[in-house]
């Protein structure tokens, strides 16, 4: 009954830890599986966090996905988007959203493919990426974990900054730059490895390390045995379902696969 | 008393090509949209555009109207890449200086407080550096010497903003909950046009319980244009909600070829009103919903 | 009929010409006469002019001194302290306010007297004097022109800059300084002198540039045939009364004489 | 959920000898008395003060607590020089760090937005220079190469605020019509403390449509303490007006032998409710008109 979950329901869960033990930091989830795991972490081990109605208001009840019907939120404080900088900038704050591109070095693209002066193909431009990265806890969500996102050499377009010495200006300060999970389709990453490697922390259920390396540009470090990924418990599944009522987690993965549904090998795009 | 109402016209006859122009809003929200239309209408061009861009950037850049962009996102929200921003930017139509969103404001508070910089660590090691190449870092003169970006003022020629109601004196209100920069790209501004939904003969007599969602005081405001609806296709919250229907039409056509040339034909050629009765009219516009996050 | 008004009136109409052909500005006139002034000039000449209630708003009518009985101000803006700085650092503001002491240069001094780290006697402090001076218009109201207020030297501490090149370093742009009028119970003065040298404008009725040559502590820029300060007409009066309904404009100068009462001669105090 | 709630004295006993605390308010309005008293009673000493100066500052002077102050004015408003800040200036008691209004709000938003400093022109060519002499100058690395001072972040060790509504959690709300510097001198502060009029369990759910009245999000407010009439003397507007006659006496005390002495054991040495009976009790502090300007 327990294994009985999907696996953006796993991933889901997965995201909601990057949220564990921040203390009181505006939790910004981009996208339906960070802002679910977002909303799960609050319900659940971290009541502290704040979170918006993802408009200009605070809410201490993280509002549900989607039309709303009856529910009207409540809001504790205000939030505008003036208001997000000086949170951002202020360094009281954790985004997880989902990249393009990830590099070795954690750095990451919002902006697009190729020659950032003439791009291939433009995507949404730097957004909120450097200022996010160089003031706050950052963590990451990749739905298709494969070596087009987690890219051979740099990324395209560098927007959010990682731990590159290369990149810094002498006398720069990266005091604040602290990145934390990469949560994706195959396994959860974070940056505990040497000099913030990327480190493979927990493969989900039916994935090999070799494939997580097979899909990853790069080398990943990772040590002894590895964990399986934790999936929801039945009371994280209820309050899944309470902030996802009409089932928009089931669009984020391909098919909306079972958690142990068995995996193609050799995943290359 | 003075009355600085004016024509959609007579703002677009006041730029010159050339200028640096700010346009308020965010993404598909609130954005000053009569005003972009009566832009493309006109022969204005070469403009440096600053923005948190959605629909008005990329209109502007289809009808080959932006040499030059500052920008932090081009997006529709709900259609993430604004799709003729995308096809600007493919074709290397456009310069771009592509901007941390923080970064963008911080640059229009530079030139608002009338300092030539303000310092920020935001931008640092990214390629916001490669992109305006132009951008000095500067060093802390105090103990800590730290080396911080040196964000530019963006100082604006011209600022566009729709509000809910203003009056003919230049006083301004926005009724949404969020103001989003319109403040700070007025400041940065010589001058600044608004749009409005509702025209009042005074503020001060009609709407006083209201003062404090004035978003900046009228010594900024220069001329103020009547506009039901005119924010139109963009959200303005609470009144109304973005017409995504339109904007879904508007993407399908940056893909097709005489694309833009159909829109233009059929959206912008005519003059506002019956701009507001090809959309659907005002009952339907009333009506759009906010939408739901 | 028309010559029947107090020295304070006068001085009122007199303040109220700082704010003529200004633009779109921030009238704050701090005092009875200074506010009665700026009130004055929305009223006639400039009513483009911009005023608050005192608090946190924008009125499009002066709100008059004093208890207000059944009038209610209605508020055109906001103009919040936070954004007061915002306005006078933008620029599109002009303030007059009462310094305790002025200098050749037009430095003011609001902080007190004596020694900066040990004052003999502690004013208010700096208050926003560095900040309008450097920023936008600046006026000046001395209601008790002598040397105490116009210093043979240096003000005792410098709170808003002046044209003093000694004081300035070297790279920093003094080009926002805008120093306009200094009125006084004797006379009007200006900037308009040989490097912005204090010059007299005007006299008041029955003073002679004598008079205010030995009250002031450095020599005054003058020229020609010297106006007589206008006094206010019926219809400025009229307005005078209905901003100061409860007559507070009686306090400012000792005794409330009319503007034409002989002057003491050499007054020094 | 959490529990943010304490005693003024828990607040106090929170804080160390030789720190760096920041007021809220503006002169005589909104001060978080109820705590500066509680200061009062302790033996909390040794202090740097960064405060736009009412009888916050004039009361933590007379009592010997104040090392350093950065301020720019110390007024009652009515009163314009508060009387126990001029003695202890007068006295050379206190390292006067005097500034401009404007420029002690910048370096609270240096300090807001973790920068080493903030660049303007306000402060050149002016004693502000000669009484902070630690002060240094930036040259803009543009064009221009203007020379401007720089502003260092004003870091505070704690901030103390008074509101109008807080929960539990720390959110919070003010609803006079100037936040004033509330939010600066939160955000500038490693922690922050608020008394409150009303403690409520939930903002969200008591008072959900005043969201806006928020002046800072909760992970700023470290501690909150229920403490109705915390503003007395000062006002609290638009729930009651500042004690022209209670600041009066307390001012004519600055002129007699023993009057510290005196005005402490009148007012300070008896515990909070105590002072509020000696003060009026609720009804008449209710009853304080608004001042009118």
């Amino acid at each position: 009954m327990q294994d009985d979950y999907t696996l953006a329901e796993l991933l889901i869960v997965a995201a909601a830890e990057a949220w564990r033990g921040n203390g009181e930091v505006l939790a910004s989830g981009i996208g339906i599986v960070p802002r679910l795991g977002a909303g799960l972490a609050k319900l659940t081990h971290s009541p502290e966090l704040m979170m918006t109605d993802a408009e200009a208001y605070l809410v201490e009840e993280p509002v549900p996905l989607g039309p709303r019907g009856t529910y009207v939120p409540r809001f504790s404080g205000y939030m505008s988007f003036a208001r997000v900088f000086d949170c951002v900038w202020g360094g009281r704050r954790h985004v997880m959203i989902g990249p393009i591109q990830i590099d070795r070095f954690g750095q990451t693209n919002l902006s697009g493919i190729g020659d950032p002066f003439k791009p291939k193909v433009q995507m949404l431009g730097m957004r909120g990426l450097p200022g996010n990265s160089i003031s706050h806890l950052n963590s990451m969500f990749v739905p298709n974990h494969g070596p087009r996102v987690f890219v051979a050499g740099e990324v395209d377009v560098v927007g959010g900054v990682g731990y590159n010495p290369a990149r810094w200006p002498k006398g720069a300060s990266d005091r604040h730059v602290d990145l934390r999970l990469i949560v994706t389709d195959l396994c959860v990453l974070d940056f505990g490895g040497k000099e913030h490697a990327i480190r493979v922390r927990s493969l989900h259920p039916n994935v090999t390390l070799e494939q997580v390396q097979a899909a990853t540009g790069f080398p990943l470090a990772s040590s002894g045995q590895l964990p399986t990924s934790a999936g929801p418990t039945a009371e994280q599944l209820a309050l899944i379902r309470r902030l996802d009522p009409h089932g928009m987690r089931a669009t984020v993965i391909k098919g909306n696969p079972s958690a142990f549904a068995p995996r193609a090998t050799g995943k290359l795009p | 008393m003075f009355d600085k109402t004016l024509s959609a016209g007579a703002v677009v006859a006041a730029l010159k090509d050339g200028m640096t122009l700010g346009i308020g809003g965010w993404g598909p929200r609130r954005k000053p949209m009569a005003l972009v239309r009566e832009i493309l209408r006109s022969k204005l061009t070469d403009l440096t555009v600053v923005a948190y861009g959605g629909p008005d950037v990329g209109m502007l850049c289809a009808a080959g109207k932006v040499r030059r962009l500052y920008y932090g996102f081009v997006s529709l929200d709900a259609i993430p890449v604004e799709p003729w921003f995308r096809r600007a930017r493919e074709a290397g139509r456009i310069e771009a200086h592509e901007l941390d969103e923080g970064l963008l404001q911080w640059g229009l508070r530079a030139a608002a407080m009338r300092v030539p910089f303000l310092p920020t660590r935001v931008g640092l090691a990214t390629d916001v550096l490669k992109l305006n190449p132009d951008f000095r870092t500067v060093q802390s003169p105090y103990a800590d010497g730290e080396v911080l970006l040196a964000m530019p003022a963006l100082n604006l020629d011209a600022a566009l903003l729709h509000v809910d109601r203003a009056d003919r004196l230049g006083n301004v209100q926005t009724l949404g909950p969020d103001p989003y920069f319109d403040e700070w790209f007025a400041r940065a501004a010589t001058r600044t046009y608004v749009t409005c939904e509702e025209l009042c003969e005074r503020l001060d007599l009609a709407h006083s319980a209201d003062a404090r969602c004035n978003i900046v005081e009228r010594s900024y405001i220069s001329g103020v244009v009547a506009a039901r609806f005119g924010a139109h296709p963009t959200s303005n919250p609470p009144a109304y909600g973005w017409d995504m229907e339109h904007l879904k039409a508007y993407t399908g056509l940056a893909t097709e070829a005489g694309g833009w040339e159909r829109y233009v034909n059929e959206f912008v050629s005519a003059p506002e009103p019956q701009y507001l009765e090809r959309v659907g009219g005002a009952a339907r516009l009333a009506a759009l919903p906010p939408p739901v996050f």
